[in-house]
């Protein structure tokens, strides 16, 4: 087998024929330990076999299919519009970007246009949702090292920031709010000024957590040098988000692939150097920054009237014709997309979600996870930023 | 079945070989058995009191619902005012909350983790789909009926329901509990070869005893 | 010697009012790391329900006699400690079951517990148990040392191994303190304190990401139960020792439940910002920092 | 340089089919090929090493059930140029079959892991091929084909609640509004 990176296992058990390690269990040398499905320092529902040697890991397997609900089957046998409220269901930290790869991915085959007001919206929903991820990860990432007091923080915010979004579309987590053709309603009175208000906790909280989380000793301790993504195996493990840009290449989807109103924003993808976890951390911290801007930007130049939604036909008979396309957008965790196939008939022939995660949890966490140590283990999944629901869907 | 849980001969480290039938050696086997209250009621009334007012739930975020757990925990919601918190381990908790659709591969470790967890021990189901399926009713892989597989003290519906509901399920539980209601692990060592035909009709790949603890 | 029969009750005495304040400042040290996170915290009163749960819990599993004894063990090294620890200077009603020579004994009281946990632990087969106990033994052990060598200081410093002289030199003002007079020995025992108090940074041990709570993993109910209980004395018992020998002792209850909280303090607020180190970062920075402390206060002295 | 150029340059090496544009118009950076099964990996090799395409941002099926074929859709990124290109490969649906490209991307593994679980497509040489990857001792045909009729399955499978109500918008249009009206869709 051709491994352009062979990990280094100089001291580790030696490889069978066929490529695979040959631990003996019963030698006594090697201890099975799954870390999941039920474990704190796990992200979410997903487990991996580790095999230790001592304290160190000589091999990782991730299972994932524990939170299956064979979405892309189920959107089969939807209408278009029946799969619109399903699609947010299907990574729970970070719905909104199901929402719109799905509404763009439709109007695009359908040949509709979403009005420009509805663009703006989406965009600032897409930002925002980002910044909830983002603070998730950050009380993860501190959390999975025991520093339990940045997730308090990070969780107060991140709820401020999930009452901007009750306000706006009347859910907390689910939202279901940008429908093909469109969005559903415009911004209420006065949200401008309470989501400055937002924001600026936000900065504080960010301000806080740089000095108790990223100046901290033990943190860098733990974090500088650990878990380095190879610039190389990006592309071979399709590596994108911040991840990538912790890696050193800025690699942002935003920027790339412009989607929405993002040509008309001014900002840089954050990046970093060391791609380690801290590099990650601290890219992730930075790119909180970059959305808080961005919103500011969204909410001074959003056109304030204006159609939310096009002409959409009936839904109840909306066939669409043959055809396939690929929609994507970058999300907290990278590069999000949905691929479409429809085939003239009133449903979906095909839909599959291209959750950045699949790639980082499976491929990746697996050549990485060698050769550290258990304790590690929890940090190093976690700084990949993996949402399991996004992998198998 | 996997390979490491076949019957099989082992030679040990001082060169005696010897047959390891894991699923009778690491587990026990025996079935659970009722277990009556205390005798005096004033110490049970007691107990049921603790009991209620202390309630350790189980780190396993089974499904989406587990997003809302984190707020509940922290500043906003903060259920510990309630003797609510986490515990890592099942041995250690009381309270499973499953939280969201079960698909069956999950069912499977939910129950085995539930069976650890210590009599009395309470389960609360979240969100429309362990009611009867909720989103997924059609899904071939989440189960619709919760409480065909373990006994559920206290439904909480919605998609996904919020940390209030959450709440005022903690605060409803706790009357059941304290009524002496909370009765779920008996229930299920009175019923234990239903809920076991139920379980086993779902998960194909059962490779686990009947009941390990 | 004479034995006063009478010292037994009394020592119980104490015994009981240590667990109560015990209870209420793990209570206190726990709302306050929820105030730093901005939350209101648990009642006061929780950690009594908790416990009085896990006593009123039907069934438990036993794993065979060294796991039922492994949180007995626990229990009896910190009622041993606090028992032959005179609490209170100057007062015959708690100063306990302390005889010359005590020192070494609590020595061996604070090693015990961890001790009879780490076998207990490990009956019970669990790997995360076992990965507990090697991290925890390799830790504990090194962070008792800086502790060790500052008290072979302290000993050597007084010229006595019983803490009731030890204390009874330090009357006088707040200069004739250990804290003052041997400040060497002093930081490097609190800084082994640190890591022994099983809080951030050095509680990797027990770290629920990490892996699920270590050693404690298989217990629960009523072992649970004993093990909170131990969890209430025993810090304050190894406080005791370091009040009694660093910091001048206590002379009456307000005075000691001052000095107990200021001390407990100082490894909660510590830990409540603070990530964990791994076993051998934890092991590395007592062999850089607190070891050469203690063996400097030994050469000092 | 653009997408039309590049089909030209690679179509005179390989036997592509006709280029589908996606996007044509504004920004045209999506368009799907046709490779014939025998000719992908060279063709996947040529663009991942001479035309800068470096990055598999995903491997898919479709079951074309009414053709008896399975279209495999490997999409391609260059990031240089901001190009997608889809290479859509037929195969038989009755012995479906495919090379694997795990060695050009590491990554591919996982995904022909789920193709062969979900879809059925065998993958030979793959690594962990075998395993299961996300369900759990499953019996029944692959469930992401068109034939695997996932309602059925469910209500044989798992017990109902009795008293749930279906409010499907369709047929209670149709009962309400247009009874006349012919079935659409399947």
């Amino acid at each position: 087998m051709y491994q352009p990176f062979p990990p280094d296992r100089s001291q580790y058990p030696a490889k069978k024929a066929d490529g695979t390690l040959d631990i003996d269990l019963t030698s006594g040398k090697y201890l099975k330990l799954w870390q999941g499905p039920n474990h704190p320092g796990i992200t979410g529902n997903m487990s991996v076999e580790l095999t230790v040697c001592g304290d160190e890991v000589v091999e990782g397997k991730t299972h994932v299919g524990y939170l299956h609900r064979g979405f892309e089957k189920l959107m089969e046998r939807r209408t278009f519009i029946q799969c619109f409220p399903i699609v947010c269901r299907i990574c729970v930290p970070e719905p909104d970007f199901n929402e719109y790869c799905y509404a763009a991915a439709v109007e695009e085959l359908a040949g509709i246009q979403a009005p420009e007001r509805a663009h703006w919206i989406r965009t600032l929903i897409l930002e925002m949702g980002r910044i909830n991820s983002y603070m998730m990860y950050l009380g993860g990432q501190a959390g999975s090292l025991g520093q339990g007091v940045i997730g308090q923080w990070t969780t107060y915010v991140r709820d401020l920031m999930l009452d901007r979004f009750e306000e706006l579309t009347g859910a907390r987590i689910y939202h279901m709010f940008i429908l093909p053709g469109g969005v559903r309603d415009g911004l209420p009175d006065g949200f401008a000024g309470r989501m400055e208000e937002t924001l600026r906790e936000i900065e504080s909280i960010l301000k806080d957590v740089y000095d108790v989380m990223f100046c901290n000793a033990v943190f860098k301790a733990r974090t500088v040098g650990m878990g380095v993504i190879d610039p190389a195996w990006l592309d071979e493990y399709g590596v994108t988000g911040p991840n990538a840009r912790a890696a050193g290449v800025a690699k942002d989807m935003r920027k790339d692939h412009p989607y929405l109103v993002y040509p008309e924003l001014a900002f840089e993808p954050v990046t970093g150097k060391d791609s380690d976890i801290y590099t990650r951390a601290d890219v992730r911290r930075r790119d909180v920054l970059v959305s808080v801007d961005l919103i500011r930007q969204i909410m001074a130049k959003m056109p304030m009237d204006g159609p939310l939604m096009c002409a959409v036909p009936n839904v109840l008979h909306w066939k669409i014709p043959r055809g396939e396309t690929y929609i994507r957008g970058e999300c907290s965790r990278g590069e999000y997309g949905y691929y479409l196939v429809t085939d003239g008939s009133g449903y979906p022939r095909r839909v599959n979600v291209r959750g950045p995660s699949y790639t980082h949890a499976m491929a990746l966490l697996e050549r990485m996870i060698v050769n550290i140590s258990i304790s590690d283990v929890a940090a190093l999944m976690v700084s990949l930023h993996t949402y399991p629901p996004e992998i198998e869907r | 079945m996997k390979p490491e849980l076949m019957k099989r001969m082992v030679k040990g480290p001082d060169g005696v070989e010897f047959e390891v039938e894991p699923l009778r050696d690491y587990f026990c086997e025996v079935p659970p058995t009722v277990m009556p209250a205390a005798y005096i009621k004033i110490v049970e009334d007691l107990f049921n009191w603790a009991r209620a007012e202390s309630i350790w739930i189980l780190g396993f975020g089974t499904g989406c619902g587990a997003i809302e757990m984190r707020p509940l925990m922290t500043p906003r919601f903060d259920a510990y005012r309630y003797g609510v918190q986490w515990r890592p381990t099942p041995r250690q908790a009381n309270l499973f909350i499953i939280s969201g659709y079960l698909s069956t591969k999950t069912l499977k470790r939910a129950i085995r983790a539930y069976e650890q967890m210590q009599n009395p021990k309470y389960v609360i189901g979240l969100g429309s789909c362990t009611i009867n399926g909720g989103m997924y009713w059609d899904s071939y892989n989440t189960i619709k009926r919760l409480d065909d597989y373990l006994p559920v003290d206290l439904y909480i519906a919605g998609c996904m329901p919020r940390p209030e509901a959450l709440l005022a399920g903690f605060m409803d539980l706790k009357k059941i509990i304290r009524a002496g209601k909370g009765e779920g692990a008996n229930q299920y060592a009175e019923n234990f070869a239903w809920y076991k035909e139920n379980q086993k009709r779902v998960i194909h790949d059962w490779d686990m005893p009947d009941y390990n603890w | 010697m004479d034995f006063d029969w009478m010292k037994i009750p009394y020592a119980f005495l104490t015994v009981f009012i240590v667990v109560n304040y015990g209870f209420l400042m793990t209570a206190l040290i726990q709302k306050i790391g929820a105030r730093v996170g901005r939350r209101y915290g648990i009642p006061i009163w929780q950690n009594y329900l908790d416990m009085i749960k896990n006593y009123g819990l039907r069934s438990s599993i036993t794993h065979g006699a060294m796991f039922y004894l492994g949180p007995v063990f626990r229990l009896s090294g910190g009622v041993g400690l606090l028992l032959f620890v005179p609490s209170i200077y100057g007062s015959y009603m708690f100063s306990n079951l302390s005889f010359a020579g005590d020192l070494i004994l609590a020595l061996y009281f604070v090693f015990f517990g961890t001790l009879g946990m780490a076998l207990g632990a490990a009956e019970s087969g669990h790997p995360h148990a076992a990965i507990g106990i090697t991290r925890g033994l390799s830790q504990v052990s090194m962070a008792e040392l800086p502790f060790g060598l500052a008290v072979f200081s302290v000993a050597l410093q007084y010229q006595t191994l019983s803490v009731t002289d030890i204390v009874a030199a330090q009357q006088g003002g707040m200069l004739t303190w250990t804290l003052f007079t041997n400040p060497l020995a002093v930081s490097a025992a609190m800084l082994s304190f640190l890591g022994s108090m099983m809080r951030p940074p050095f509680d990797v041990v027990i770290a629920p990401q990490e892996i699920p709570i270590g050693p404690p993993t298989e217990y629960h109910s009523s072992y649970l139960a004993l093990m909170q209980t131990n969890r209430v004395i025993f810090p304050v018992a190894k406080i005791v020792i370091y009040m009694n020998l660093f910091f001048g002792g206590a002379t009456s209850w307000p005075e000691f439940f001052l000095k107990v909280f200021l001390i407990y303090m100082w490894s909660a607020f510590v830990g409540v910002v603070f990530p964990r180190f791994r076993v051998e970062q934890s092991i590395r920075w007592f062999l850089v920092w607190a070891v050469p402390l203690g063996v400097l206060s030994i050469m000092v002295v | 340089m653009t997408m039309r150029e590049l089909y030209d340059r690679t179509k005179a090496l390989f036997p592509l089919g006709e280029l589908i544009e996606q996007r044509s118009g504004g920004n045209n950076d999506l368009v799907f090929v046709t490779v014939p099964a025998a000719h992908l990996r060279a063709t996947i090799l040529h663009l991942r090493d001479k035309e800068g395409f470096s990055h598999l941002v995903l491997l898919t099926a479709v079951d074309w059930l009414e053709e008896g074929q399975f279209q495999l859709t490997y999409l391609l990124n260059n990031r240089q140029q901001a190009y997608d290109l889809g290479l859509r490969v037929m195969i038989s649906r009755d012995s479906a079959t495919m090379e694997s490209i795990h060695d050009v991307w590491p990554t591919a593994a996982t995904y022909q892991r789920e193709l062969r679980e979900m879809f059925g497509i065998d993958f030979p040489g793959s690594p962990r091929i075998e395993e299961e990857f996300i369900l759990e001792g499953w019996n029944d045909i692959p469930p992401y084909r068109r034939d695997f009729d996932t309602l059925k399955y469910a209500q044989e499978k798992f017990s109902e609640r009795p008293g749930r109500k279906t409010h499907d918008p369709e047929t209670h249009m149709r009962q309400q509004l247009y009874p006349d009206m012919s079935p659409t869709g399947k």
